[in-house]
């Protein structure tokens, strides 16, 4: 038995051994999904936090990150047996979110050892919680058009500007975000650099943005001469774009895949709608055009999850090919579709916003369905995306716009 | 239909002078952002009963109403250009309860005392009337599980009715009751009849509606709107005429979605070039203006065959309405997206269209429903 | 009883008395629908000729132009009053064809006398065919970029080069085309001219071309060292392109147009052919799904011929909208549906080129079907027309392409 | 199908090897262009006999044939390798008669007589097999209309097949007839059997095909495939097989045409820019490269699962299938669509595969029909 195949039944018996049973098939453990920590967002039951506090004392919150910084020092082969042991059952990591699966990585790329050692422990042991300023108004899709200025001051940069769709900001307790040092550079995409601001800085406020679905975790971040150590600029002053540019690359690719559920299970949901709402327990669904659109989704659904298969097949066979840059575009697109569809079998008991009269499964999708509309906007909207298809798969030539 | 035979597309003088007047008013004293205020403070009434009256005292709401009951006696297709103005604030108040169904309800079946009593009040803005048709239990408004059992000197009606439009406001419930052997007969109900309780519910369009609960209310013989057993073809011609008033409403609301639109393509730079010089967006933008000229060719058709050719309608309201969902649906979406993040914010108004658009597809009849009937009666 | 009233009357029983009763229902009586006349194809069908030869003594095969040129000497008035009445019983106008629709009034507002007076009675009495010469190879989508190269040399031009698309010039006597006479002008639309050519003059050669469907009118023509006459330049020497452009938006906006054919045609068409190929002689279609895209089908041809009505009474009432601009597209959109429908219904019978085991209804409409897709390309491309519609209707920014 | 539980979807080097090799003899022997020489000559195969026997010897055709019938032994797999390939270039080749109709038949239902008389030779390019199913009268090839009427000793068969893919050319017929109660039977019949009349057809796409008649042919028991009265079952099995086959044929014919049109999109100038740098045929083209490789993985699942998973076979041929018409046909039209003119004109290959697409795509099952049986096998 390998190497690896040893450590598998070792940390299968480990999860099962240590996870609380009421944590068993409660997730898709997936790098977002579980309890995020931090000073802001308390939680309360216990066996969310037996459950963190025994990741820690193992070192499997952040299973692949070096021991001295919180991690537990193991190949990055190993943390995914780790991972997909938990999937196995359904258990949450011990702490998921943004410093872990994304800041945390870039600081052990592209931090000093000063700025490992300070913020990496805190991460792994989820008492500090990040999140992400990219996006701001004017910077959206053309994100080197951002505007955020960071003027040095002495030992101190000073902030201006203001950042958006910083997700979970009142929930978290520092920023890593991409500022203009250099206003005078001669490309935009030049003059950018990465800095870390703790939330609490003076000038710094936060405020949450609301969707068309109602509550998100989205907020505006707004910097008013917020002043941040020098010590906190991340890589080489002025070089943070290409830093940035691998970041948006590694989420691009997971956004697809986040939004893959298990497979089949669009499908289950909408013939359980229609169900539901025809009045038909079973057998075909009355209606034949619905039966037909309910199907033309289920085939599409498989094919999506085939293809993310494929590409995941080709990827450990090390010929990776071009085709993983459409996940993002199918996967935003079938979700839409299976949400539109779930709505169309409702009919006018899909109609509701609250209160009485809906059921609290009706009420919950219908948010749902309008949280979808911004699936093809998160992340590099669809157009971005084919945009880059267009140019880095068929090589079309670049239009003058 | 060709040129020579179809009906007249346009509107004269007076006509424009009204579409001018009510589009004024509409953008400017019924902004669509009044939606979320009436929402977050979750508004007992859902609109503003000042500008109903106003448009009352303006003539809009008894456009249609005959001279007899203090309307302005000219036509369906006048209606529909107010309509369709309030379609581009996506305006809340009771057009559609009022002058599409309950209004038309008794212009079609109500007796001589039923008209009197009401439809003055109708036109006045003073009286509000809703139909109640929607059931839980039931998709098809032929079939009613609510019931109205005879009595020594009328009927008793109990049951429940969902999603009545306004059903919480109106003075008047024109309401779909089984009578003998289960077919439908309509029944004009007073609303603070005795044995009648409403529940206010919230839509995601911000459509005031209620359930309306009928325990043993009792309705004299002179109560019923139509012919005893004959409610079911008395709604469908009701709804007829409702689904082209909606469907002007909705080509007002596509125009303005897709105006405003354009307007962000123009204004947005991204790439230090506005976001409408980008081609795809540019051919995506042609195909909404395309499918919204149609609907205008469809609705303008429709609303003037009301008036002059009846035997036409149902052809023309399966064609009006089944374009005006999948138009005003496929533009909501794509103003969205290319409004980019802002577009799914609850703070900026496009976002308000979609779940209008969403609501109004699924009023009297989905598009597919309005397909069937559309071939059945092509013969085929 | 007005003018035109009396005048309607008189063309009713002029027309209903001299049209051969052979003939009665065999048109659409549009511009291009009928005998084309010229000296290449010859008609043998008396009553054709003696049509022709009735309308050449009353002068209205071109009602409304001069008497001296041919025509009627009649307003556009009356014109349309004959053309109606025509169409109300189906009879073809006397002669049709490119000469009377669309060189013949090029030539009364662009040419001079002379040129009139050579080629217009010509074309009225149906003696001289003529056809069109546009596009080129390389100009097509982007006309302005044509290169048929005309020289001056002494009293003639000197033509090299190559037309493409030039329908109908096996059968043509004569070609009105675009050349470039000024190679250097400063910009592609400057420097082109308008040239009449004799196809019999030497150098000049007709090869057809068949389309996917088979057969079509199509041709190319080349020109090698063809020699024209001067007198033959129509309108100012290198100003061609305001004339040009001006015939080209006529013929677009005659384009969407002449696709419509009878109002609910194209749904009565597939309906037919379902119960045809499906074996069903009344009521509904069997197929829920097929009988939901024929109903569709229909919707959207009765919303195009209303919206037609609409374009037609608001240009009648002066206030033309911008929504002429879109009946190319949703004509040739609306053709290519019916078709792709009408094949749906027919399965693999369907299938045939030619000869055993399909019927000649089939077999053309399988044609029918494959030249259809050329719809969306010919007469300005569907991509064309949106770009001129975003830009002219929309107000949209012009791209920088 | 999550990733751990799909079925493999990679090529082992061996394959990779028969893809390139096939791949290049393909374009280079076998280009699209000879379907109109075959076509304007009106040639009596249609197709070229040498090509195939050098496909032969390649071992191509016994790919998926068993050792003891001299094939390669091979799964169902390395066979859609060749047939993906075989659809770049729209090869008329008898590779959906021979070897996705008759081998199948043969090697899911053929007795161990029926295969020894032709499986070898199938392998050795020298035997051409056909399935006659599609009748004039019926779209549903479980209702047949030709009838085998129980003789003395075997039965004699008598009826009209349409459109059997190489029906005058093949050395065997394997016949739908309906026996006892009218379900129907396969037969296998030989060619020249006395009472077998062909007819070319000439069909769109280049696949030869014709007419066989078939007058009172006598046929002995041992003539049988599969079982008596169980025909529509075993058809059904080779039909999904046939189905997967073809869309591999489909997809290489859909992934030609992106090719195609790409370069033509790089290399065509207008407006003194190549056309591909157009945003809005861009995204088209985005929108073409997204389906075909989602078909990709379709296509290489299905065929997976036939050598693997026997049970998954129904749901992944209409999944295949299914998606296979949708894109080629949308890939054929669109490609004409950016070739602008010269797309439509006769010498230009690209409008080739319109007519290939309309072909396949009614072949085997329209989509609706495929969705329609998914929807019963996932049991709504």
């Amino acid at each position: 038995m390998s190497d690896l195949n040893i450590f598998r039944e070792e940390a299968r018996a480990w999860i099962r051994e240590n996870a609380p049973r009421s944590l068993w098939g409660t997730s898709g453990s997936g790098p977002f999904e579980g309890y995020w920590g931090g000073s802001k967002d308390l939680e309360a039951d216990p066996d969310i936090l037996g459950w963190r506090d025994r990741g820690i004392e193992k070192g499997w919150t952040a299973p692949s990150w070096p021991k001295e910084y919180g991690g537990g020092g193991l190949s990055v082969a190993h943390e995914q047996i780790i991972h997909e042991e938990l999937k196995a059952i359904g258990v949450p990591r011990p702490i998921a979110g943004q410093g872990l699966a994304m800041f945390g990585p870039v600081l052990l790329q592209y931090g000093n050892d000063e700025q490992r050692a300070e913020h990496l422990p805190k991460i792994a042991r989820g008492e500090v919680r990040w999140c992400q300023g990219y996006s701001e108004p004017n910077a959206g899709s053309d994100l080197a058009n951002l505007q955020l200025r960071a003027e040095r001051d002495g030992d101190e940069f000073v902030l201006n500007g203001q950042k958006v769709w910083t997700s979970h900001a009142h929930l978290s307790d520092w920023i890593y975000c991409l500022a203009r040092t250099n206003p005078k550079a001669p490309k935009k995409q030049m003059g950018i650099s990465i800095l870390l601001a703790d939330l609490g800085t003076p000038g710094i406020t936060v405020r949450r943005i609301d969707l068309i679905s109602g509550y998100s975790p989205f907020c505006e971040t707004f910097f008013d001469d917020a002043r941040v150590p020098a010590k906190n600029l991340v890589g080489e002053l002025d070089e943070g774009w290409t830093i940035a540019k691998a970041i948006l690359g590694h989420e691009r690719s997971s956004i697809g895949r986040s939004i893959a559920r298990q497979p089949g299970s669009a499908e289950r949901e909408v013939v359980a709608r229609a169900r539901k709402h025809l009045g038909v327990g079973h057998g075909p669904i009355p209606d034949p055009l619905l039966r037909d659109e309910v199907a033309g989704l289920g085939m599409l659904e498989e094919a999506f999850h085939l293809t993310l298969a494929r590409i995941e097949q080709s990827s450990k066979s090390g010929t990776p090919g071009p085709e993983g840059s459409i996940s993002k575009i199918v996967g935003s697109e079938l979700k839409q579709k299976r949400f539109e569809l779930g709505m169309k079998v409702a009919g006018i008991l899909g109609l509701g916003w609250e209160g009485p009269g809906f059921d609290d499964d009706d009420l919950e999708y219908t948010r749902d369905w309008l949280r979808s509309r911004a699936t093809t906007i998160e992340g590099g909207s669809s157009e971005i995306q084919k945009n880059i298809v267009s140019k880095r798969v068929l090589g079309l030539p670049e239009g003058k716009k | 239909m060709s040129g020579h035979t179809a009906p007249s597309l346009l509107l004269n003088d007076e006509q424009k002078m009204l579409s001018k007047t009510a589009h004024e008013f509409v953008r400017k004293r019924a902004p669509a952002a009044r939606l979320r205020t009436f929402r977050d403070r979750k508004d007992e009434v859902g609109f503003s009963r000042e500008i109903w009256k106003e448009m009352a005292q303006l003539g809009w709401l008894g456009l249609q109403i005959p001279h007899e009951y203090d309307g302005l006696g000219l036509g369906f297709f006048d209606l529909c250009i107010v309509l369709e103005e309030s379609g581009r604030e996506l305006m809340p108040e009771p057009f559609v309860s009022t002058l599409l169904l309950g209004a038309q309800a008794l212009l079609l079946g109500g007796t001589g005392a039923q008209k009197k009593a009401l439809l003055a009040g109708v036109a006045a803005g003073e009286k509000l009337v809703s139909v109640a048709y929607e059931e839980r239990g039931s998709r098809d408004f032929r079939h009613v599980e609510t019931v109205a059992r005879a009595s020594d000197d009328g009927f008793e009606i109990t049951g429940e009715k969902i999603q009545v439009l306004d059903g919480h406001l109106v003075d008047a419930i024109i309401v779909s009751a089984a009578t003998g052997g289960g077919a439908p007969t309509l029944f004009l109900v007073d609303s603070n009849a005795k044995g009648v309780t409403t529940t206010q519910q919230f839509r995601i369009d911000g459509q005031s509606s209620a359930i309306v609960r009928f325990e043993n209310v009792a309705v004299a013989l002179d109560s019923v709107v139509g012919e005893l057993g004959k409610g079911a073809a008395l709604l469908q011609t009701v709804f007829d005429r409702a689904a082209v008033g909606l469907a002007a409403h909705m080509l007002g609301a596509s125009e303005q979605a897709l105006a405003d639109t354009l307007a962000y393509l123009k204004e947005r730079e991204q790439f230090d070039v506005p976001i409408g010089s980008f081609q795809a967006l540019q051919h995506r933008a042609v195909a909404l203006y395309t499918e919204i000229a149609l609907l205008r060719s469809v609705v303008l058709a429709a609303a003037r065959v009301i008036d002059e050719q009846p035997e036409e309608v149902p052809r023309f309201a399966c064609l009006a309405k089944a374009l005006a969902s999948e138009t005003f649906l496929h533009v909501a979406k794509e103003a969205i997206q290319m409004h980019g993040g802002i577009g799914v914010t609850d703070e900026h108004d496009i976002g308000l269209y979609i779940k209008r658009a969403q609501a109004t597809y699924m009023t009297f009849g989905e598009p597919s429903q309005h397909r069937r009937r559309w071939a059945e009666l092509h013969g085929y």
